[in-house]
């Protein structure tokens, strides 16, 4: 009969780490753990080390030697207590996972009494912490010595960031090691089982590089892929801008009971998109940028040009944001044209409201830069009739990092909206035969 | 490295090919000289970590886990004797039960238990023949005792040969020999593994190609200034290394690549561990 | 091919020789049932073969031994009826697997570039030693590089074994001496 | 714009991005559309599935193969293969040294070559054929510590003659044979040819065959080279003429061997009308030579008088060397 792996708690370890050694050196995360949520029952107040040994099913040397990723097998101890001190905010915790019991993710009472381990799971995951551990010691000890080498250039030109490094060739050096930090502290922590059950349980600490790179592949996956190809599809490239990479996770929702965060190039009923949307943006790097979203329209019939023409709906800049911190705050930033609702015209077919993320210069204030001796015309950059969002983007150095879509048509609430925003009457096209020879 | 030039000044002989040396005057040349790296192959598999094992039983747990279900109507026909020793010796599942079919738990692996084979055990080969098989230990007497000159020892482990000759200073290296007129890298190896460790080796020689080359300068004056061994690689299957009377080896061992950094000189260690293999 | 996609190629292969709905309807019935008892609807054994005759069913089940050994021998083909349940792991237990998995492309990986590492300092060495042998004498050098056309290993290169042999180093072996012709 | 004509021409590529800037509102707006099908220009530059976006997929593309609930999830390591290790520890490491040779370069195969325009019906004409031959060899490169020959994976096939004079249902015992010795699940052979001495046709299921490799494949290759082909009686080896060319070698096992595999020799009674083996080693040689080296290092014999196919001998050939290439002319020409 296989023994039925389980779960314990951080707060457990701790407490049995407390008995067995009296400097206990490991620090350990405030946050409640994977665990603890599943099953409060796990967590062991009991200090006693025997008795939790024989509770668990092994010898009490046993768990005081399991397991303790700072001091190999048989070696000398990988990380001082004084080098602890200093990379334990990007240490998330290896989980503890020894006491035996039926899989708390199984919510069915039937299934979880019923539930078997696969046979030699347990003994195998036991080896693989132990493996997994010694490496990823291993890199935190590499990252250290990298980040005193980075320190030591910082020290020699007296400056704190690695930007404000005077000389050319040592900034690019620094920034070079820096790369290799976070790729270390990356894989450092990749084959953490708590890491992945953290991340799947939507409580990604996003100041870990890991959990950010897991975001991003999450992203990469299948949204981005979605977002680019309804791009495509629908000719969004090239009928606002002439191509995109995305690299920021630009979501957007219209507020009310029922907010969600839709899919790119869904059709959407009038009276919802009337509301001025919210947006979340995702940089996945620790970094504070600005940014601008600017919402386009370009499906506006243009009968003097017998062709179509870009509207403009809304342009919001200064978007201040932190790694960390999706959520776009309206208030902090500036509104530069105020959001005019959707509102098609009857007969004019769907149209399609192109959602643009550009990330401001070098992270400042909108301006306009002048490049060239051509001069710029101001009072048509912003024109909400002929809006050209690819003079926009060149006038203010924009670069597109970011986009998304809806699309709207005449619905039965548009006279409805009309008539609430003050929009005026709407004209019903209709189509006419012309003679082309 | 001073060890060489003594050791292996008995075997010198005037003939033996020389090149000059590049610092030109005074006219001092460079000995050339033709060694062996005798290696046993391993004879059983690696020794496995904690976690392959663990890894391999979780595996072939699954792996049972995951297989279809044994035919057993296929080698044991239904109306044969076989059939009715095979179904006696099979545990009893409940038939009843939806998650079993042909007597297994389609919900876990299946542990068939086959029958005593029914061998008329008169003949004294059939008995040795369907003995049942005790496996030999993996470690040895050999190992026990820690005998480096004996060829059982550390048997998942490529050995290699060093010998220790005659002279003042007595160092352990592999085996070389100075090139004698009319002999290539080859012959002259084969002569000199004959001399030193006698006829009764089973030995093959990989190829004609040096495997390593090391240059050895001496500190004192003499008539050459050093000399260049060329180290052909070969493998032994068979016989034991005797050392020969009058090839003035005093001593020899069978090394793992770990055991020879402790036995060799640093600087000669240095040189010479890229060519070795570690397991 | 996973264990769980071997599939019923046989049985589209083998459409001409035994009709398939026979096997079909006893793979759905729940009952339990070895494959030498129920009734190969369909099959007539003649002049040695079975014959497909689709549409008409066997009156009393006379099966014939050969008829048993084919259809059994088939049944070892397939699946069906023989594949086990999936497998399903609790989430607890997929992270462990997936940790499992982990750890050993790890190791895998470690052991790869260690060896392909070794096999390179070998294979610089031999080089340098080439050259060095150029330069010491190009006679020695040319020798050591005429190598005969046809190279064989002799079969004493054994393939290790978990265990070792009875004797494990056979220490009598001498050199066969030849007989003196005269 | 109104009279922009389409025409076949150089141009293409531009008129289709005019046609995709003219947009219109009226419905007559298809004249103006390229009479040739165009590829739609791309605008982005993200790598990605077109399937993984279908809902349907989209579980069965997302995980991976080593996790349980993956459709083609098997165990793989069961346990370590014993062929393998040997390879690594000790074999690699002495065919690297057998096969070396100093300062070697690439050397060029025999290629399509190009026509020297000479005749108006050269344009678009298929490459001449290599010279000195019909096929294209691959260039052969140095024997460095990447090119170390190694077995890549075995094909094993039966052909049952009495599956042709007979009925295509005596295919199922050879079928079911090598499946029980490979443990792989074969897949029905077909004849490729007609031939009326001896009453085959074109496309009739003949025998079975099957790919073996990975662990599968060390645990074949060690059964056959220490139980069967030792005791085979009046077993010399393989052909030394045997091989493709390219390091690909082939031999047959007569019914009276493949008795002797353990899968078979356990049950002889079960087993009726037992078909011979075609069995070949696919390795990563570059020549026919190497191949047998390496597999003469694994136990196997070899017998007869050797054949150097594809082994050029340069002695005496014309021979050009460019930036690290040896290119040579065919002797017999």
């Amino acid at each position: 009969m296989p023994r039925l792996p389980g779960f314990v708690s951080q707060a457990s370890r701790a407490s049995l780490r407390a008995a067995s050694t009296a400097t206990s050196s490991i620090p350990h995360s405030a946050s409640p753990s994977f665990a603890d949520e599943l099953d409060p029952k796990s967590i062991l107040a009991d200090k006693d080390l025997s008795t939790i040994a024989r509770a668990i099913g092994c010898s009490a040397d046993d768990l005081t030697a399991f397991p303790n990723p700072t001091v190999p097998a048989g070696g000398e101890p990988l990380i001082t207590a004084r080098q602890l001190t200093m990379p334990a905010a990007m240490r998330p915790p290896f989980l503890d996972w020894r006491v035996q019991m039926k899989p708390a993710s199984l919510k069915s009472k039937k299934f979880r009494n019923t539930y078997l381990s696969p046979i030699g799971l347990d003994g195998a995951f036991r080896e693989a912490l132990e493996i997994l551990g010694k490496d990823r010691d291993t890199k935190y000890v590499q990252v250290l010595k990298l980040q005193s080498k980075v320190d030591a250039i910082k020290a020699q030109f007296g400056v704190l960031e690695t930007n404000e490094i005077t000389d050319i060739k040592a900034r690019s050096e620094a920034y070079l090691i820096e790369v290799k930090i976070e790729k270390l502290r990356i894989l450092a922590e990749l084959s953490n089982p708590e890491v992945i059950a953290q991340f799947e349980r939507g409580r990604a600490d996003m100041q870990f590089p890991v959990y950010r790179y897991l975001a991003r592949k999450k992203w990469e996956q299948i949204p981005r892929a979605q977002l680019v190809d309804r791009l495509e599809n629908m000719h969004v490239i090239p009928d606002t801008m002439p191509y995109i990479k995305p690299t920021v996770d630009l979501r957007v929702r219209f507020p009310g009971p029922t907010a969600y965060w839709f899919d790119p190039g869904r059709i959407l009923s009038t009276a919802v998109t009337a509301q001025v949307p919210e947006f979340q943006i995702n940089t996945f790097e620790d970094k504070t940028s600005r940014y601008t979203i600017v919402i386009v329209d370009p499906d506006t019939p243009d009968f003097a040009n017998d062709s179509y023409k870009s509207t403009l709906h809304y342009i919001l800049s200064d978007i201040e944001i932190h790694g960390n911190k999706p959520d776009v705050d309206t208030e902090a930033s500036t509104v530069v044209v105020p959001y005019l609702p959707p509102h098609p015209e009857k007969n004019s077919g769907i149209h399609r409201y192109a959602v643009w993320l550009f990330e401001q210069p070098d992270g400042e204030r909108l301006a306009i830069r002048q490049r060239g001796s051509k001069e710029i015309d101001n009072s048509k950059l912003l024109d909400r009739d002929e809006f050209d969002i690819r003079l926009f983007r060149s006038a203010y150095g924009l670069k597109a990092v970011g986009a998304h879509l809806w699309r709207n048509k005449y619905d039965s609430q548009t006279e409805a909206v009309r008539e609430k925003f003050g929009l005026g009457q709407g004209t019903v096209w209709s189509r006419a035969r012309i003679q082309h020879y | 490295m001073f060890f060489l030039r003594r050791s292996l000044a008995t075997s010198a002989t005037a003939d033996a090919l020389a090149i000059e040396s590049d610092s030109g005057s005074p006219a001092k040349e460079f000995k050339i000289m033709s060694g062996v790296i005798l290696s046993r192959p391993p004879i059983i598999t690696p020794e496995q970590t904690a976690f392959s094992k663990a890894y391999y039983h979780y595996q072939s747990e699954l792996y049972k886990r995951m297989s279809w279900t044994f035919p057993y109507w296929f080698y044991y026909p239904k109306g044969t004797l076989a059939e009715n020793e095979y179904t006696r010796v099979q545990p009893k599942l409940n038939e009843k039960d939806p998650d079993v079919l042909f007597n297994r738990d389609r919900n876990s692996k299946q542990d068939v238990v086959f029958p005593p084979r029914s061998v008329q055990r008169e003949t004294e080969e059939s008995a040795r023949i369907y003995a049942k098989i005790v496996p030999n230990p993996r470690t040895t007497i050999a190992d026990e005792e820690n005998n480096i000159r004996s060829l059982e020892r550390k048997l998942d482990r490529t050995l290699y040969l060093i010998v220790k000759r005659d002279g003042e200073s007595l160092e352990w290296s592999f085996p070389a020999t100075t090139i004698e007129s009319g002999e290539n890298l080859e012959s002259s190896s084969t002569r000199m593994l004959a001399q030193y460790g006698g006829e009764d080796m089973n030995i093959f020689l990989v190829s004609g190609t040096p495997a390593l080359y090391y240059k050895d300068v001496y500190e004192s004056d003499g008539k050459y200034e050093g000399a260049k061994i060329f180290y052909l690689k070969s493998r032994i299957f068979n016989g034991l290394f005797k050392p020969q009377k009058e090839s003035g080896i005093v001593d020899y061992a069978w090394l793992t690549k770990e055991e020879l950094s402790s036995y060799l000189d640093k600087q000669y260690w240095r040189k010479v561990a890229g060519a070795l293999s570690k397991q | 091919m996973s264990l769980h996609q071997l599939s019923s190629m046989f049985w589209r292969r083998s459409q001409t020789i035994i009709s398939r709905t026979a096997f079909q309807s006893a793979a759905v019935s729940r009952i339990p049932q070895p494959l030498h008892n129920f009734e190969v609807s369909g099959v007539k054994f003649t002049h040695g073969s079975l014959e497909v005759t689709r549409g008409k069913r066997t009156k009393s089940g006379g099966s014939s031994p050969q008829k048993i050994r084919l259809v059994n021998m088939l049944s070892l083909i397939g699946r069906v009826r023989k594949a086990p349940y999936r497998l399903k792991l609790s989430y607890e237990d997929l992270l462990r697997h997936r940790t499992i998995h982990r750890a050993w492309q790890l190791v895998k990986r470690q052991e790869r570039e260690s060896r392909n590492t070794e096999l390179m300092t070998q294979y610089q060495k031999i080089q340098v030693a080439c050259d060095e042998l150029e330069k010491a004498s190009p006679e020695l050098f040319a020798q050591a590089m005429d190598k005969p056309k046809s190279l064989r290993f002799p079969p004493e290169y054994r393939i290790p074994t978990e265990t070792p042999p009875n004797v494990s180093w056979d220490s009598s072996w001498k050199k066969a001496t030849l007989p003196q012709v005269k | 714009m109104a009279f922009f004509k389409p025409s076949f021409g150089t141009d293409l590529r531009r008129q289709s991005t005019a046609f995709f800037q003219c947009r219109s509102l009226h419905s007559s707006a298809p004249q103006f559309k390229s009479p040739v099908s165009i590829v739609h220009p791309v605008h982005h530059r993200v790598r990605y599935k077109k399937s993984i976006l279908h809902p349907k997929y989209q579980t069965l593309l997302t995980i991976p193969k080593w996790d349980p609930r993956s459709h083609l999830f098997k165990p793989q390591a069961v346990q370590p293969s014993r062929v393998k290790t040997h390879w690594e520890t000790t074999l690699a490491p002495d065919l690297m040294l057998a096969n070396y040779s100093h300062n070697e370069l690439k050397l060029r195969g025999r290629k399509h070559q190009e026509w020297d325009g000479s005749s108006p019906y050269h344009v678009n004409r298929p490459l001449r054929s290599p010279a000195g031959n019909a096929m294209a060899t691959p260039d052969i490169l140095p024997r460095t510590f990447r090119t170390v020959p190694f077995v890549t994976s075995i094909w094993v096939n039966t052909f049952n003659h009495r599956a042709v004079t007979e009925h295509a249902e005596r295919n199922i015992p050879s079928t079911v044979m090598i499946q029980q010795i490979t443990g792989v699940k074969p897949a029905p052979a077909y004849s490729g040819v007609s031939i009326m001495q001896w009453r085959l046709r074109k496309e009739r299921n003949v025998g079975a065959v099957v790919e073996i490799k990975g662990a599968k494949k060390d645990q074949f290759l060690a059964t056959l080279v220490e139980v069967v082909m030792p005791r085979v009686k009046d077993f010399q080896g393989i052909a030394n003429s045997s091989g493709d060319k390219f390091g690909n070698i082939s031999f047959g096992l007569d019914p009276e061997g493949v008795r002797l595999f353990p899968e078979i020799e356990g049950n002889p009674d079960l087993w009726s009308g037992i078909t011979g083996l075609n069995i070949t080693f696919v390795t990563t040689a570059q020549t026919d030579p190497e191949a047998r080296l390496l597999l003469s290092s694994l136990g196997v014999p070899f017998y007869g008088r050797e054949r150097f196919h594809n082994v050029p001998n340069l002695d005496g050939t014309k021979q050009t060397r460019k930036k690290g290439v040896v290119y040579y002319e065919n002797s017999q020409e």
